[in-house]
């Protein structure tokens, strides 16, 4: 197989006692649409808090990097770092900045210098304008670019948030809960569109919803977590036949969507 | 501008009289106790009226008591006899409907008595007062000590041979000695030891020096300190270095006493420094580390206790009254004219009044301003600035602008002092005081209904409202809570510092720097971070002998720290994304 | 707070308010002098409003790190007193043999007045290049700018944030304030400098060029303020001004989309210290005098509040509320000496509880109020 | 946005129309009265406004100055020191006062000096200060250091004390008082090892600072009391204090409670008269001293009077934010009482409000007989006048021990006392 593009390995986190993670290992190939799933606490937004560089890992080895150049090690890097680095992160709830326009988000989202004096000095060219109408169209906004986005409807933040996300040109998607809050039809668009970046980029998506993780997975790997550590990974229809993780999700009485 | 006509006047008299007094001693037998008094009382040169009451030292005459406290008390005057003579006499007894005094010669200790032999009453108006200043008392209350050396009391005792010793007078040495012999309190053999010690310092023979030297060095008390020092230098002078080294010894024995004091003096202080910061940033440990309101009006809270303090005394005492501002409505509270120790009980009785007081205001503050706040922090720091700057205004024009005083109680107002160190009781009180307010709120908070619905509605408002908490109930009482605990640290410091109408500024930063630094939201952590502030500044304190440097180092700490711990020694975490 | 759905309503806003303060500070600029010169506007009005203007300048270096980039600096009146101290060393040092000390000839080095007051026979090292104009200039920006440059990296790096920051800055200026106090700091001590004479050979004082000199530094202190607000409206319009005001509203997503803030918040921070140590330099002279009183919490708090009030995160608020607090104390303090603290008090109580949005937003809740009894406003308009 | 503009210029009005002045009567003259009557200062100048509001309805009840009523011009610069800048301009170029009592603090005084030169304007100031000054626009009632300082020392010399513990807030007024001070006992021989509190020397090794300071508002003497009761411990110790007013409170409190006395080492403070005695533990600070050239327990026919029309007018006032309950009075009021007689003996003189022939009037030598006995103006600008020691009583009074009659009033002390051969 190929060098991962994102490595963890033997990873823990405690808060206050509670083992949040504890001996993870995950690797995320190129091009790869992953999908995490699990019950509530299992550890799935510590995850990517972890990646993304919001919480320090207790032990254990995160790395980052294409099978052509030398790894990084994101531990010792700051969220703004990782993020240059081509690790893009969408929150579980939307969080898009509320005061400015849609515009005016993708703006701040689109790739290019993120420096103080280049903020400062830096006019916008036309490229940046065709791409920002290009994704604004995508994520069906683009009647609203003036609009502050704290007016927008919950699902529409998610998009926006996705289009932010998509600004970046990031290596890695990080999709935290992508459909919450969507309507069925919008569920389904997001998860086309999440199929369609696969390949171009490496996706982990987590999930609830499990006619959306269906849609997603078809033949891409789906891991499952419980308490801090992979339960099992396989395809879809592996998993879901797996006893253990009926018994996470039934005993729990949790199923399914929430 | 009178009294500079009849000087020379009186001079004259005086001159004459104290002349007649001399013959009388030298043909008479030796002179009573009494007599040099009333020597003393006319004489009118400072000077000499100290030396004449020094020759005093070493008399056992008991008079010399009483006339002493009778002077002190401004019951003596001067009466002007119908023959020009000047006698001194102790007024005493009640006034009678024209004001008059029995009258008691000075001299003898008899009644006055006119030319028929009949008791003279006098008015006290009339007569010209003996008048006596801190260094005739002084004097005089080393004759008092003196007679003080064998007095029942030990305190006494030790002062008595104090004074004795530094006056380094040879001829005291055999009572001194007399009484080494007969005493039996260990502290006060001490004392006799060093006062023995000391004379022998001015003797003329250096074996002698050289032993008391030796002494002193084993007793290596601070106040023998100056004594031998002024030795070492005559002796350095004077070409002696066997004395020199002695006194050498001596002063390094003292200086080591001292520091070890220090040491622990510093600590003490330190302590108590820490335990008042505490108090007073307790409340704010509530209000704005629990429930987040940036409360600058905290120190007002501070305010309304100590005005309760005083209020509580005056009518304790002899009732007040002053006049409401804006409706101009004037308040009388009647006193209740306690005296002795029922009054010295209106700090006892201040306290609930002064906890109650701040808790209401505190009640109203928030119905009125915060809770439309709760989800703006920032601007509550705004409000709540408002709030400081009209509460402040509106005690200046109650109470005047000038800041008034709150008598300390008796059982505040004294010290222990252990190994030379002192240890002040409104300090130690404080400490006390702070420990246990602390426990009382970590009861609350941890073991009653109201504590768990507190803790509860702070972590999430709304979720706690979800769940059928009545949360504005429990917000308004967790604000009077934490405003009540403001007005207590209130009634303690009126027992420390100034009581006015902007005393609550001089604790404001203080208090948010020891919140702020403890963690917001951990009581515990305020309680850590209020003793190691105190502690750092006296410490430092001690090490600068400056009071300010100290102060902006600990500030540099301060910030140094934050950069350490950016959100105190400990925070509460969170997981939300801000 | 939020206007309803705006279509590019906001530029136009921002430009609109833009106009509106520069016009009014070239006319300020223009008219205010002119007037004085011809006797119609006395002396002490315009040494009066200059002060204002210098108020301003303090107020809208607040506003552009809490209005703008959602930090609170309870320590602003640091940078603006650091600014009139380093500015006063330069007119101390002109005061020359005309102080007391040399007029009495017990002062033949020249020293401040002080100086000679605690025994100093010699003028301290650090003093000397103040002589120089431009030096005492470059230190107006240097002193305060790295004080802010020291500061704000080490509480931008260790991510101190919120009240703590505030609670940080107001420590800063109170150990700073206890500094100055000291007599032997040699800054003057509690007296701070006074007694101004000259600035660049003109007299401060004199019956005859004292008030042109004062008219100079009027329009000085307007040139200054039209600068700066230049300066911030330019600095709205980039893509900086976007990424700070996304800071102010959630700094940790800003962090995830790849931006250092705290370099952002540094350089904010930098240039606030530039604009208050401007304000502070350019008040020194015409109030004549700085002593650390100027530095203390209280005095930064109160220069929150004329933000407040005036409205924050707008241009035009800090300006507007710098002027209108400071011209109500000077009324009031004369019209109702014992109670116009309960006054102010009330006023920003009240600006705090029904008028969030500062003054500037009353037009627009007026509006609000009238689209009501006409028409239902926009659904948006209720989510504020 | 309109109404943006319109209401910054409402703003510019309003300030205009503040300081346009009231109408002008004939037969008044507006007199400022530039005192501080809110922040931290009011607490002290409060009184100050009080006893001048009464003074003038005294002078204006008897026909005024020249036939003219004075007619007060009242601002608060709130404790904060440009502002008395501002108000001194306000008063001068607006209201155009004839003359000014005003400042407490020395920094106000300084904030206001360089106003009252530039528009040569007179200012009385009524509060025992540093010296070091003699401005031809400010009438010095207050006491100099040799006024208060020096006679008090002097005191405790003669009363047999020989170690001297300097302690004061750091500002101006203590620290050139301290180096006076010890300028002086060692110029009577006492040696510097028995002055306490410290000293710090400049490069040549000229003493340039003497004595403990504390900053304003310093709320903690443990420490310092401690290092006290050490010096005090060897007996024939005394404190000589000038801790500003606020500071005094904590520092009591604590040396009765380290028990400290009167008898074992009584303390002389300089800034604390009757007026803030009321703040102070009385009763455990018997025997402390006091020096000022005016106490309440004066008793002359002047000061019975004075005080009762005093008491009596604070019955009737109607001015606002008079307290009226438990006032006494004390040096500073005194001193202010008397400017403004002494304003008026010169002014009449003169035959003119003109600040410079009354200036010449006060320069010729003026005298009022007040309640602290006959103040009489020179001509640097201060007052010679009595100098009375007191010894605080239970009830916050003064006993008087010593009086020194008609002592000139110096400002320029350094460097005058030779050291005793």
């Amino acid at each position: 197989m190929s060098h991962p593009i994102l490595t963890v390995e033997d990873v823990s986190k405690t808060y206050d006692g509670f083992k949040a993670i504890s001996d993870l290992n995950f690797y995320l190939f190129e091009g790869e649409l992953r999908t995490v799933i699990g019950p509530n606490g299992a550890g799935k937004s510590t995850f990517f808090d972890l990646i993304t560089g919001r919480a320090k890992p207790d032990k254990g080895r995160i790395e980052f990097g294409p099978p052509s150049a030398p790894g990084h090690d994101l531990t010792a890097l700051s969220e703004y770092e990782i993020n240059r680095l081509g690790i893009g992160r969408k929150f579980q709830t939307p969080s898009v900045y509320v005061e400015h326009t849609v515009w005016d988000n993708l703006v701040l989202s689109l790739k290019g210098p993120r420096g103080v004096f280049a903020s400062l000095f830096k006019r916008q060219n036309s490229t940046d304008r065709d791409r920002i109408a290009e994704l604004l169209k995508l994520i069906r906004l683009d009647a609203k670019s003036n609009w502050k986005a704290g007016l927008l409807a919950h699902g529409e933040k998610q998009w926006l948030e996705i289009g932010m996300l998509l600004a970046q040109d990031p290596k890695v998607l990080l999709v935290d809960e992508p459909a919450a809050g969507m309507s069925d039809e919008e569920t389904h668009r997001t998860g086309e569109l999440l199929i369609s970046l696969a390949g171009r980029h490496s996706i982990v998506v987590i999930e609830h919803d499990m006619t959306f993780v269906k849609q997603i997975a078809r033949d891409n790997p789906v891991t499952v977590l419980h308490q801090g550590h992979v339960l099992c990974e396989g395809k879809f229809e592996e998993v879901q036949a797996n006893p253990k993780v009926r018994e996470v999700y039934l005993g729990r009485g949790k199923h399914g969507t929430r | 501008m009178v009294w500079k006509l009849f000087r020379p006047l009186l001079l004259c008299t005086l001159g004459v009289c104290v002349g007649l007094l001399a013959n009388v001693r030298a043909m008479a037998a030796p002179e009573t106790a009494r007599a040099t008094i009333v020597r003393a009382i006319l004489t009118t040169d400072d000077a000499q009226k100290r030396a004449i009451i020094n020759s005093l030292i070493g008399q056992g005459d008991e008079a010399i008591r009483e006339v002493f406290t009778a002077w002190r008390q401004d019951n003596l005057y001067v009466y002007s006899a119908p023959g020009g003579a000047k006698v001194p006499v102790e007024l005493t007894g009640d006034k009678d409907a024209a004001g008059t005094q029995a009258a008691v010669r000075v001299d003898t200790g008899e009644p006055l008595k006119d030319a028929a032999g009949q008791p003279l009453r006098l008015v006290a108006k009339q007569l010209t007062a003996v008048e006596h200043d801190a260094g005739l008392r002084r004097a005089m209350k080393n004759v008092v000590d003196l007679l003080d050396l064998g007095s029942p009391l030990p305190a006494k005792r030790l002062r008595a041979v104090q004074t004795i010793g530094f006056a380094q007078k040879a001829d005291k040495l055999p009572a001194l000695e007399a009484r080494a012999g007969l005493e039996t309190d260990t502290e006060i053999k001490k004392e006799l030891k060093e006062a023995i010690a000391l004379i022998h310092l001015a003797d003329s023979d250096d074996g002698v020096k050289i032993k008391a030297l030796a002494e002193l060095q084993e007793l290596h008390n601070s106040s023998s300190y100056d004594l031998i020092n002024a030795l070492k230098v005559k002796a350095e002078t004077g070409g002696k270095p066997a004395v020199v080294a002695a006194a050498n010894a001596a002063l390094v024995a003292i200086e080591n006493h001292r520091s070890v004091v220090k040491f622990f003096g510093t600590l003490f202080r330190g302590l108590s420094a820490g335990s008042v910061l505490l108090v007073v940033a307790l409340g704010l440990a509530i209000t704005f580390g629990l429930m987040g309101v940036i409360n600058m009006a905290h120190g007002e809270m501070i305010t309304v206790g100590a005005y309760a303090t005083y209020i509580t005394q005056n009518v304790f005492g002899e009732g007040m009254h002053f006049t409401l501002p804006f409706i101009k409505v004037a308040i009388h509270l009647p006193g209740l004219h306690l005296t002795g120790w029922a009054y010295q009980l209106y700090f006892v009785a201040a306290i609930p009044v002064g906890f109650l007081s701040a808790a209401l205001v505190g009640i109203a503050l928030e119905r009125s301003v915060i809770r439309f706040l709760y989800r703006r922090p920032l601007e509550s720091l705004l409000a709540t600035f408002g709030v400081s700057l009209i509460l402040q205004q509106l005690f200046k024009l109650t109470f005047g602008s000038n800041n008034v005083n709150v008598d300390s109680p008796v059982y505040l107002s004294s010290n222990w002092t252990v190994f030379d160190v002192t240890f002040d009781w409104n300090r130690v009180f404080v400490i006390g005081f702070a420990a246990v307010i602390v426990f009382g709120v970590w009861l609350a908070l941890t073991k009653t209904p109201l504590g768990l619905l507190i803790r509860c509605v702070m972590q999430n408002r709304m979720m706690a409202s979800c769940m059928g908490v009545r949360t504005e109930r429990v917000n308004m009482l967790t604000f009077g809570l934490g405003s009540g605990l403001a007005g207590l640290a209130g009634v303690f410091v009126t027992q420390l510092g100034t009581v006015g109408p902007s005393m609550g500024q001089e604790y404001i930063v203080d208090s948010f720097m020891t919140v702020v630094v403890g963690g917001v939201g951990s009581i515990f952590g305020t309680v850590v971070s209020a003793l190691g502030i105190g502690l750092a500044d006296q410490s430092l304190q001690q090490i600068l002998l400056n009071p300010v440097l100290g102060k902006i180092l600990v500030l540099l700490a301060i910030i140094l720290f934050l950069q350490w711990r950016p959100t105190g020694l400990f925070a509460a975490r969170s997981r939300s994304l801000d | 707070m939020s206007a309803p759905a705006p279509t590019g309503s906001l530029l136009r806003t921002r430009h609109l308010e833009f106009t509106v303060v520069g016009v009014l500070l070239v006319l300020l600029t223009v008219i205010f002098p002119l007037c004085n010169a011809h006797g119609l506007l006395s002396d002490f009005t315009i040494t009066l409003w200059g002060k204002y203007l210098c108020y301003a300048l303090l107020a809208i270096s607040v506003d552009l790190l809490w209005g703008y980039t959602g930090l609170l600096s309870l320590g602003q009146a640091l940078f603006f007193s650091l600014g009139g101290y380093m500015f006063g060393m330069y007119l101390m040092l002109q005061i020359g043999m005309l102080g007391s000390y040399a007029k009495a000839g017990q002062n033949p080095a020249g020293l401040p007045d002080f100086m000679v007051f605690l025994g100093h026979t010699f003028l301290p090292l650090f003093w000397r290049p103040f002589n120089s104009f431009g030096f005492a200039a470059l230190m107006v920006f240097l002193v305060p700018g790295l004080v802010a440059l020291i500061f704000g990296f080490l509480a931008f790096r260790s991510r101190i944030k919120g009240v703590y920051f505030s609670i940080l800055t107001q420590a800063l200026t109170y150990g700073a304030a206890l500094m100055f106090f000291r007599n032997d700091f040699t800054m003057g001590g509690n007296n701070g400098f006074t007694d101004f004479k000259f600035i660049l050979g003109h007299s401060l004082v004199e019956p005859d060029t004292g008030p042109a000199t004062m008219r100079g530094l009027f329009v000085a202190s307007a040139l200054a303020l039209l600068l700066v607000c230049l300066f911030c409206h330019w600095l709205n319009g980039t893509k900086f001004g976007l990424v700070r005001q996304a800071i102010r509203d959630g700094e940790n997503r800003v962090l995830f989309s790849g931006y250092a803030t705290a370099n952002f918040k540094l350089f904010v921070f930098v240039v606030a210290a530039f604009i208050a140590a401007v304000g502070g330099a350019l008040f020194v002279p015409q109030a004549g005098i700085i002593n650390p009183d100027q530095m203390t919490p209280d005095k930064s708090i109160e220069a929150v509040v004329w933000v407040a009030v005036g409205g924050r995160g707008t241009l035009i608020g800090p300006i507007i509320g710098a002027i209108t607090i400071n011209a109500l104390r000077s009324w009031a303090t004369q019209a109702y000496p014992d109670s116009w603290l309960i006054i102010l008090g009330l006023i920003f109580l009240l600006v705090v509880l029904f008028l969030p949005g500062g003054i500037v937003s009353l037009p627009g809740k007026l509006k609000a109020l009238r689209g009501h009894k006409g028409k239902p406003a926009e659904p948006a308009a209720t989510r504020a | 946005m309109i109404t943006k503009f319109s209401k910054l210029l409402s703003v510019g009005a309003l300030a205009l129309v503040a300081l346009v002045a009231a109408a002008r009567a004939a037969d008044t003259v507006k007199v400022g009265v530039l005192h501080d009557l809110s922040g931290t200062m009011a607490i002290s100048e409060t009184s100050l406004r009080d006893i001048l509001l009464f003074t003038f309805d005294e002078i204006n009840a008897k026909g005024g100055v020249l036939g003219k009523k004075i007619v007060p011009v009242i601002v608060d610069p709130g404790s904060v020191w440009p502002i008395f800048a501002e108000k001194s301009k306000q008063l001068l170029e607006v209201d155009k006062v004839a003359v000014t009592f005003g400042c407490w603090t020395s920094v106000s005084r300084k904030s206001a000096l360089p106003v009252f030169e530039k528009d040569n304007g007179l200012l009385f100031y009524p509060v025992q200060y540093e010296g070091e000054e003699e401005s031809q626009n400010v009438c010095y009632t207050a006491e100099a250091v040799n006024q208060q300082a020096i006679p008090a020392v002097d005191y405790f010399i003669a009363q047999g004390k020989k170690k001297f513990y300097l302690i004061g807030t750091d500002y101006v007024y203590p620290q050139t008082t301290n180096l006076v001070l010890l300028e002086y006992l060692l110029s009577k021989g006492v040696p510097l090892a028995n002055i306490g509190g410290g000293y710090k020397k400049d490069g040549s090794g000229k003493i340039i600072s003497a004595g403990k300071y504390t900053p304003f508002g310093h709320k903690d003497y443990q420490q310092i009391i401690a290092e006290i009761k050490d010096f005090a411990s060897s007996g024939d110790a005394c404190v000589i204090s000038t801790l500003n007013g606020d500071t005094n409170p904590p520092f009591f409190k604590e040396y009765a409670a380290a028990g400290l006395t009167a008898d074992t080492c009584p303390v002389v403070s300089y800034s604390i008269a009757e007026d803030e005695f009321r703040s102070l533990p009385a009763k455990d600070l018997v025997g402390q001293i006091g020096c000022w050239t005016y106490f309440q327990s004066i008793d002359s026919p002047e000061n019975t009077k004075f005080l009762a029309d005093f008491q009596a007018w604070l019955k009737t006032t109607t001015a606002d934010g008079v307290v009226k309950e438990g006032r006494v009075v004390d040096s500073p009021m005194v001193l202010s009482y008397d400017g403004v007689y002494l304003w008026k003996a010169c002014v009449e003189k003169a035959g003119s409000f003109d600040v410079d022939k009354v200036r010449a009037a006060w320069k010729s030598g003026v005298s009022f007989v007040g309640p602290g006995g006959k103040v009489t103006t020179q001509p640097n600008m201060h007052l010679t006048k009595t100098v009375y020691i007191g010894e605080s009583k239970a009830d916050g009074q003064f006993k008087i021990l010593k009086t020194f009659p008609d002592v000139y009033g110096e400002p320029h002390l350094k460097g005058t006392f030779k050291a005793k051969e």
